[in-house]
C-alpha cells in the first residue's frame, strides 16, 4: 500500500509541475500585462517594476526562478496586492474557499444520501418520484443562474437574507445551496440507482435466508455495498466544489480563493495566477489521491497490494 | 410419523409486463426428518421459486404466493408472521444458493458472514460466532480456517466459496436444508466432494434434505425419493429406484433416456427431447408435456391429468400411463 | 395439428438494440418532454424573424428598460432592445456552443480514450496521466485563459470549451474499452485473425457508443453553462450576438431595479439545461443494456 | 464640446459647435472622402475594455453609426488590461477609453495627452502650435495668462479634433435633506469631488 502512495505522490507532484507550466506559458500568452494601464505608466516606471518583480528575465528563467520558489514555500509577491504575498493573499482567501466547498459538500451529502436510499427502498413511490424530480431539477440549473434566481425571491422581494458579503450565517446560505445543489442532485441519483441495483443482488437474498433483521441487512450488507460508487464521485465532487466556487463567489461577492483568482487573471497578476492554480491543481489531485486510497478501505477487491 | 415438511398444492405467480407467469402452479410434495429427496427438472420448471416459496423469500411486489399451504413441523409458515418467520430462516430452514460467486458479499469477510447468522440466532458474540465460523470452515473442509475466516470472497476459489456457502447454511443447525443446484457451477471433482460433505452433514445432523437439481446422475446416488418437476407442476413422484427403473412418465422417460451412458456403445446418438418448455404465462388446455410428447392421444390435449398412484408410493400426471401402458418403456 | 395451432410462439419480435433503445425511450415521458422543448426551441431560433419584428441589434430609444407589456412580451433592456428576440437570437449562441463543442470533444477524446483502452501499457499510462494534467486543471479556469488567449469569437469558444470538456469523454471510451476489451467476444474475434483498428473500429468504438452518448447529452447542458458562466463574468461571445450569459451578466446589474430582465434568460437557461438532462437520462436509461426488458 | 469638462478652470461650453451633431454634414464628409454613403469603407473595429457600461455604450456607438451614415463597424471586447496595453502600444483602431482629473486644472488635461512628448500621448497628436502653448503655460506663473494659454490650447485642440469626444461621465451624489453645506466639484469620482469640512445637519 505504501509504495502505491509513494508512487500516486510522485505521480501528483509531476502533474502539478505540468499544470504549473502549461498554466505559465498561458498566461504569458494572454494579451497585456500587469503594468498596463488606461492611464500609461510612464516606460521607466515600467521597467522598473518589471526589475522589481523579475520580469524582465527571459521567460524559462522566470519559471525556473518561481518553481525554485515554490519548492521553497515562497509563492512571490502579489502584483497588484503589492505589499502582500501571495501566501497571504491565499491563506486570507481559503477559509471563506473551503467553508463555501466544505458547507457545500456536506450538504450535498446530508440531502443526496437519504434521499437517494429513501427513493431506492420505496420504488415507484410519491417519495421516488420526488426525490428523481428534486434530483433532475437541481441536476439542470447551473449553479449562478439558481444563485440569481434565489437572490431575486430572498433578497429582492422578500429582503430576508443580504445578497452578498461574507462573515454572518444568512451570508453563508444562498452561496452554499447553489453550490450543493448540483452536487446533492447527482449524489441523490447514484445513490438511488445503486441501492436499487445492490438490492438486486443475490447476496441480499441469501442474508435474508440466513433470517437476520431487514435493518440489519440494510446497513451490513445494502448500503456497504451502494455508499461505493456514492464515494467514488465524492472525491471529485468535494474537488469540484472548492475549485468550482469562483462563480459563486463572484455573484454573491465572497472574497474567496476563487474570487480572488478570476481578478487575478483580469489584472494579469501572475503570481497570484500560479498561486490559484497551484492551490486548485493540488487540491483536486490530493483529493482523487485520498479517494482511492479510500476506495480500497470500503472495496476489498480493490487493495493495491 | 408425520413428515417434516408438507408442501400442499402451493400456487406462486408473477406479475410481468407480458402476463402473469404461473411458475408454481398447485405443486405437493413432503420430506420426512432426516430424509433427502429430489426436486428434478429443466431449468425454469419452478424449482427454485418452490425452494424460495418455502422460505417465503418470494421477491415481492412481482412475485406471491397466492394458494396452499407449508406444514413445516407443525406449523404453516405461509400463516406466520414476518417476525416468526425471521425466527425460522436460517435457524430451522436455510438454503444453499447456486452461484457462489454472486451470493456471498464481496465486501465482508467470510468470517463475518457466518456468524451473522450465529449472532442473530444464538445471540452469540462477534468473537464467539468467528470462532464457531472457523470451527464450521474446518467442518466444511477449508485449510486454516482461524485465517481464512479474515479472507474476503475474492481470495476463495470457486469450490471453496461454495463449501463457504454450506458453512452458512449449516451454522445453526437447520431441521431442513434446501439445496439449489449446489455443484452446477463447479466441475465435476469438487461436485463430488460438495455432494459427500453434504451427506455426511444431513447423516451426522439428521437434517432434511431437499436437493434441488438438474443432473439426474446425482440424484440416484443421493436422494431416496424423487419428485420430477415440469412448467410449474410435478409430473412424477417415487422412490429413486422405480423412478430410475420404470418412468412412469413420457418426460421423465425422455429426462432419462439424455443422460448418456457409460455402459452404452460410443456410436449412439444422444437423444434430447424436441421443442420448448410452454409458455407459462398462457400453458396449454390439457397436459402441458402434450407438444413434445410423442404419445400423446386425444385426451392429452383437452384434459389436464391428475397425479395419480401407478405403483406403491409412485405416482404419475399422464393419460397413456396411467390407463396402464408404458409405450417409451425399452 | 390442433396442438401447434394454439401455443403461443414464446419468443419476442427481434429488435435491434437501437430499435429497443427507440422503444423505450419513446416509452420515457419524460425524456421526450426534454427532446420536443430542445428541438421546438432550435425551430424557433433558426424561425426567429418569423416570429419577432424585432432584431436582437435593433435598438429603441423611447422604449427603454420597459416592462413585459404587449408590444414587447419579455420588455427592453438598457438600449430598447426587445429581450425576447434576443432570447431567441441568443439560443442560437447557446445551442450552437452546445452542439459543436460536443464535436471537439468527440474528435480529441474518442482517440484518445479509444488509443489509451485498445493499445494499453505505456501508451495508455502516459495519455492517462495526460488526462490527469488536464482533468487537475480547474476547467473553467482553463477555459478563461485559453478564451483570453484566443480572442472572443465564437469558434473560439467553441475551441477553448471543447479542449477542456474532452476529459470525461477519454476517460468513459477507455473505461468502456477496457471492459469490453476483456470480455470474451473480442477474444473471438482476435482468434479469428482480427486486426487492432479493426477490432477498435468494428466492435469496441459501437459497444461503448452507449454510454458516449448519454455523456455527450450530459455534457451539452456542460458547455451551455460554461458560455454563460464565461458571458457572465464577461468575456463571452463577442457583441452583438446575444447569448443568454451576456443577457444575464446585463441583466445582473439592474436587478434591484428590473428584475425580469435577469429572470428570463435565467429561466430560459435552467428549462434548456433541464430538457437536456431529462433526455440524457432517458437515453442513459433506453441504451444501458441491462435495463432491456 | 470642450476637452476640459464642466465644473473645472477653461470649460468652454461653446467650444466644439460646429462638431455637434449633425447626420446631414457627417454624410458629406463622408463622400468627401471618398466613401459615399460608406461604400468600400475599410472595417473599423472598435475596441473597448468590457467593464460597467461600455457594452452597451459599445452597441449605442455601433447602431447609431450604422443608422446615420450606414456604416457598420465591428465590436470588439476586451478585458481592461488587454485593452490597455493595445492602446498603450497604439495598435488599435478605434479605442474607446476616458481620463479622469488627478486636480482640477488644465495642466492636468492637456499636455500629458496632447502635447507631442506627451505620456499619454496614443493618438500621435503632434501640434508644434499647441506645444509652444502648452511649454508656455506650464512655466506661465501669472494664474489669469496661465489659464488664457491654455484655453487658446484647448482651441487648437478642438479645432484639430484628435480624438472624438463623447460625453462628460457624470456620478449622482444622493443627498438627505437636512444634510447642508456639502461641497461637491467636478472632479467627479475622484479624489476631492466632495467636501464634507463645514457640513452640519439641521433637523
Amino acid at each position: 500500500m505504501l509504495r502505491f502512495i509513494i508512487r500516486r505522490v510522485l505521480w501528483l507532484l509531476l502533474v502539478l509541475f505540468v499544470v504549473l507550466l502549461i498554466t505559465f506559458v498561458l498566461m504569458h500568452l494572454v494579451p497585456g500585462g500587469p503594468w498596463d494601464r488606461e492611464k500609461a505608466l510612464a516606460p521607466k516606471v515600467i521597467e522598473a517594476l518589471n526589475k522589481r518583480y523579475g520580469l524582465d528575465l527571459p521567460l524559462w528563467r522566470q519559471f525556473i526562478n518561481y518553481i525554485g520558489g515554490v519548492l521553497h514555500g515562497d509563492l512571490g509577491i502579489s502584483y497588484s496586492y503589492s505589499d502582500r504575498t501571495v501566501v497571504s493573499l491565499l491563506v486570507h482567501g481559503l477559509p471563506k474557499t473551503l467553508t463555501l466547498g466544505v458547507l457545500a459538500f456536506v450538504f450535498a451529502q446530508a440531502i443526496g444520501i437519504p434521499f437517494g436510499v429513501a427513493a431506492a427502498l420505496k420504488q415507484n413511490s410519491p417519495v421516488d418520484y420526488a426525490s428523481v424530480l428534486f434530483a433532475t431539477l437541481f441536476a439542470s440549473i447551473p449553479g449562478f443562474v439558481l444563485g440569481i434566481l434565489l437572490m431575486i425571491i430572498f433578497s429582492v422581494t422578500l429582503h430576508w437574507l443580504p445578497t452578498s458579503g461574507w462573515g454572518s450565517v444568512q451570508q453563508v446560505l444562498m452561496p452554499v445551496f447553489c453550490l450543493a445543489a448540483l452536487p446533492a442532485a447527482q449524489t441523490a441519483r447514484i445513490t438511488r440507482a445503486s441501492t436499487l441495483d445492490v438490492m438486486r443482488q443475490d447476496y441480499v437474498r441469501t442474508a435474508r435466508s440466513k433470517g437476520i433483521l431487514e435493518s440489519t441487512i440494510r446497513v451490513r450488507h445494502i448500503f456497504r455495498n451502494s455508499l461505493i460508487p456514492v464515494i467514488t464521485i465524492a472525491g471529485p465532487m468535494l474537488a469540484d466544489l472548492v475549485t468550482g466556487s469562483f462563480i459563486i463567489e463572484n455573484l454573491f461577492a465572497i472574497p474567496g480563493v476563487g474570487r480572488m483568482f478570476v481578478q487575478g487573471i483580469f489584472a494579469r497578476d501572475y503570481t497570484l495566477i500560479m498561486g490559484g492554480i497551484l492551490f486548485y491543481a493540488f487540491t483536486i489531485a490530493f483529493l482523487n489521491l485520498v479517494v482511492d486510497i479510500l476506495y480500497g478501505a470500503i472495496d476489498p477487491r480493490i487493495r493495491y497490494e | 410419523m408425520a413428515p417434516l415438511l408438507e408442501v400442499r398444492n402451493i400456487k406462486t405467480y408473477f406479475q410481468t409486463q407480458d402476463g402473469i407467469v404461473k411458475a408454481v402452479d398447485g405443486v405437493s410434495y413432503d420430506v420426512n426428518r432426516g430424509e433427502t429427496i429430489a426436486l428434478v427438472g429443466e431449468s425454469g420448471c419452478g424449482k427454485t421459486v418452490s425452494a424460495l416459496s418455502i422460505l417465503r423469500l418470494v421477491a415481492e411486489p412481482a412475485g406471491k404466493i397466492l394458494a396452499g399451504e407449508i406444514i413445516f413441523d407443525g406449523v404453516d409458515l405461509l400463516k406466520l408472521s414476518d417476525e416468526d418467520m425471521h425466527k425460522m430462516r436460517g435457524a430451522r430452514i436455510s438454503i444453499i444458493f447456486q452461484e457462489p460467486q454472486t451470493y456471498i458479499n464481496p465486501v465482508l469477510t467470510i468470517g463475518r458472514q457466518i456468524s451473522e447468522g450465529l449472532e442473530f440466532h444464538k445471540n452469540m458474540s462477534p468473537r464467539e460466532g468467528m470462532q464457531e465460523a472457523a470451527r464450521l470452515l474446518k467442518l466444511v473442509g477449508i485449510p486454516h480456517p482461524e485465517r481464512r475466516i479474515y479472507d474476503y470472497p475474492h481470495q476463495f476459489s470457486g469450490g471453496m466459496r461454495q463449501r463457504a456457502m454450506i458453512a452458512i447454511a449449516i451454522a445453526c443447525q437447520p431441521q431442513l436444508i434446501i439445496a439449489d443446484e449446489p455443484t452446477t457451477v463447479v466441475d465435476v471433482t469438487i461436485q463430488a466432494q460438495l455432494l459427500e460433505l453434504i451427506r455426511n452433514i444431513t447423516k451426522e445432523f439428521n437434517t432434511s434434505l431437499i436437493l434441488i437439481t438438474h443432473n439426474l446422475g446425482i440424484v440416484a446416488r443421493y436422494a431416496k425419493r424423487v419428485f420430477v418437476m415440469y412448467a410449474g407442476n410435478i409430473i412424477e413422484y417415487g422412490s429413486a429406484m422405480d423412478v430410475y427403473h420404470f418412468p412412469c412418465h413420457p418426460y421423465t422417460a425422455g429426462l432419462l433416456a439424455s443422460v448418456p451412458r457409460l455402459d452404452e456403445p460410443r456410436k449412439v446418438r444422444l437423444q434430447s427431447i424436441e421443442g420448448q418448455p410452454p409458455d407459462l404465462i398462457a400453458p396449454p388446455r390439457g397436459c402441458a408435456f402434450q407438444d413434445r410428447c410423442a404419445y400423446s392421444i386425444p385426451q392429452c390435449l383437452n384434459e389436464k391429468p391428475p397425479l395419480q398412484e401407478i405403483g406403491p408410493n409412485h405416482y404419475t400426471a399422464c393419460w397413456v400411463s396411467q390407463k396402464g401402458t408404458r409405450p417409451w418403456q425399452k | 395439428m390442433t396442438a401447434q395451432a394454439n401455443i403461443r410462439v414464446a419468443t419476442r419480435p427481434h429488435h435491434t438494440l437501437w430499435g429497443d433503445a427507440w422503444v423505450r425511450l419513446r416509452r420515457n415521458k419524460l425524456a421526450m418532454a426534454g427532446g420536443i422543448f430542445i428541438i421546438l426551441l432550435a425551430l424557433a431560433a433558426i424561425f426567429a424573424p418569423l416570429l419577432t419584428p424585432y432584431t436582437f441589434a435593433k435598438q429603441n430609444y423611447n422604449a427603454i428598460l420597459q416592462g413585459p407589456s404587449w408590444t414587447h412580451p419579455m420588455g427592453t433592456d438598457q438600449l430598447g432592445r426587445d429581450t425576447f428576440a434576443r432570447l431567441l437570437y441568443g439560443a442560437r449562441t447557446s445551442l450552437a456552443v452546445g452542439i459543436f463543442t460536443q464535436f471537439i470533444v468527440i474528435c480529441i477524446g474518442l482517440p484518445i480514450g479509444s488509443i489509451a483502452g485498445y493499445a494499453g501499457g505505456k501508451v495508455d499510462n502516459y495519455l492517462m496521466r495526460f488526462v490527469d494534467v488536464m482533468y487537475a486543471f480547474p476547467d473553467i479556469l482553463l477555459v478563461i485563459l485559453l478564451r483570453s488567449v484566443l480572442g472572443g469569437s465564437i469558434f473560439n469558444i467553441f475551441l477553448a470549451i471543447g479542449l477542456v470538456a474532452w476529459v470525461n469523454i477519454a476517460r468513459l471510451v477507455r473505461g468502456q474499452i477496457l471492459s469490453l476489451k476483456s470480455r470474451d467476444f473480442i477474444a473471438a474475434s482476435r482468434a479469428m485473425g482480427g486486426m487492432g483498428r479493426h477490432i477498435t473500429w468494428r466492435h469496441l468504438l459501437p459497444n461503448s457508443l452507449g454510454p458516449v452518448i448519454v455523456s455527450i447529452t450530459f455534457n451539452v447542458p456542460r458547455a451551455i453553462f460554461t458560455e454563460a458562466a464565461l458571458s457572465y463574468i464577461g468575456i463571452g461571445v463577442q457583441p452583438p450576438t446575444p447569448s443568454w450569459g451576456t443577457m444575464i451578466q446585463d441583466g445582473f446589474g439592474l436587478i434591484f431595479a428590473k428584475p425580469y430582465m435577469l429572470l428570463f434568460p435565467a429561466i430560459a437557461l435552467a428549462l434548456l439545461m433541464l430538457a437536456f438532462t431529462f433526455l440524457g437520462e432517458g437515453l442513459r436509461d433506453a441504451l444501458d443494456p441491462k435495463m432491456r426488458r | 464640446m470642450s476637452w476640459i469638462p464642466p465644473g473645472m478652470p477653461d470649460y468652454d461650453s461653446i467650444l466644439g459647435q460646429d462638431w455637434a451633431f449633425n447626420p446631414t454634414k457627417a454624410q458629406q464628409l463622408l463622400a468627401q472622402a471618398g466613401y459615399p454613403g460608406g461604400k468600400d469603407l475599410p472595417t473599423i473595429k472598435f475596441q473597448y475594455a468590457n467593464t460597467g457600461t461600455n457594452p452597451v455604450l459599445a452597441a449605442f456607438l455601433q447602431d447609431q453609426i450604422k443608422t446615420n451614415l450606414g456604416v457598420t463597424i465591428t465590436l470588439e471586447p476586451y478585458d481592461s488590461k488587454a485593452l490597455s496595453a493595445l492602446v498603450n502600444n497604439k495598435q488599435y483602431s478605434w479605442a474607446f477609453y476616458g481620463w479622469g482629473a488627478d486636480y482640477p486644472d488644465p495642466d492636468n488635461w492637456l499636455p500629458q495627452i496632447f502635447m507631442t512628448t506627451g505620456g499619454n500621448n496614443k493618438q500621435n497628436y503632434s501640434n508644434a502650435q499647441f506645444d509652444a502653448l502648452s511649454t508656455a503655460a506650464l512655466k506661465e506663473l501669472d494664474n489669469t495668462k496661465r489659464l488664457k494659454d491654455w484655453a487658446d490650447a484647448q482651441k487648437l485642440l478642438v479645432a484639430d479634433c484628435p480624438m472624438v469626444f463623447l460625453f462628460y461621465r457624470q456620478t449622482f451624489v444622493l443627498q438627505k435633506p437636512w444634510e447642508k453645506n456639502m461641497v461637491t466639484t467636478g472632479m467627479d469620482g475622484n479624489a476631492g469631488d466632495t467636501f464634507l469640512r463645514n457640513v452640519y445637519i439641521s433637523k
